[in-house]
């Protein structure tokens, strides 16, 4: 139940789906979990001004990025019973269609993987300084806004 | 040591370099006033302050090797 | 966007990380989608009455869980913009640390995948003819409750 | 034809059996005494009844070839 063993979010290019399942599979030592929760964000194939999205570009404030998740993580396990959560986010350049984000969480009993799932992914979009730049068929390119 | 002023997102757009090292000034003010009249584009741009990693909204005192950085709106996810 | 694709839910035995990924890495060519929200279920170490549970053997009515899940999909794609939904549930023997069910929901926006997919977790858990026998290490068995 | 009784969870754990083909009978009242005739067991447990895969609440009319189903509480996921 340790919030304390964390490490870096990032992830170099595209979350491969064989990382996920690897991470899925080495959770079934984890005997006191029942339910886990997974969000994963996908490049889209936006069209802007005309021009198809190619890819996504991600910077970040690296060193601000892990201060803030320690608190973060601190206060999910706090908030949450949670048996684990895992986050990466990409780094670099991501094509359409494929993974730029996995947030995994794990409880004893849904509500609490499914709520601190949810309340992840809203508060990396919010909280965490992570720039994504769309690059257009075209090679222009448009700095993302998120919602 | 000075001051290390960090540039992140469509920031760069403007400055095009990510990080310059400016020489020590009293507060956040005085140095953003120092980096706007270096990069007036700026004046148009939406963005916010941390200073070692902390967000600030208000005029902070600084001190030698302090960091600075300007981020516009975070689009992560 | 059709609802109308569709099979039985049913897997036999415990869905395997591997499918997992498969499912996820078959997304990539939908360029349309920008969020997948997942929930997988994991049969739990409970003790009853001292007695640890080693697996779960589910049995169901299974053609009327197919008629009702032909409901609930087109119940759920007028209510959510998802781009696809897949579910499956295990039959049969499941062991502690295994997955039991998997919930698969994809949408342009993250908003209508994670909620279809936890409306999707209450619905089958609500509703679907489906049951649970908890098989304790002494062999003693004990019929699942849902809360 | 008659009517398919069908039996599920820990109803099983009673009727010992999956299935029985059961006489006609008009309606599912009349098919549930028989049936609690059969199995007094049953009494005693929490079941709710389908009709050829329609829950129902009240008595229905049966027809030849109808299937009942008597499902205790679901419990998957």
């Amino acid at each position: 139940m340790s919030s304390k063993k964390h490490h870096s979010i990032f992830y170099q290019g595209s979350i491969p789906a064989q990382k996920i399942a690897d991470d899925i599979q080495k959770h079934s030592t984890k005997t006191n979990i029942g339910a886990h929760s997974i969000f994963l964000g996908q490049v889209r194939e936006d069209v802007i001004d005309g021009e198809k999205v190619v890819a996504i570009e991600y910077t970040a404030y690296e060193s601000m990025v892990e201060e803030k998740m320690a608190i973060i993580r601190e206060h999910f396990f706090q908030k949450y019973a949670l048996s684990c959560m895992h986050i990466y986010h990409s780094l670099g350049t991501v094509a359409v269609g494929e993974i730029c984000l996995f947030v995994f969480t794990s409880s004893a009993h849904r509500r609490d993987a499914i709520d601190a799932c949810n309340e992840m992914v809203e508060t990396i979009k919010k909280e965490l300084p992570i720039w994504g730049k769309e690059i257009c068929n075209n090679q222009t390119t448009v700095w993302k806004q998120n919602n | 040591m000075g001051i290390q002023v960090l540039f992140f997102g469509s920031i760069t757009d403007i400055t095009l370099v990510a990080a310059l090292s400016w020489e020590y000034c009293a507060d956040t003010d005085t140095l953003m006033k120092g980096v706007l009249n270096r990069f007036p584009a700026l004046a148009n741009k939406k963005y916010f302050l941390a200073l070692n990693q902390q967000v600030i909204h208000e005029n902070a005192p600084l001190k030698q090797g302090d960091t600075v950085a300007l981020m516009p709106p975070f689009s992560g996810g």
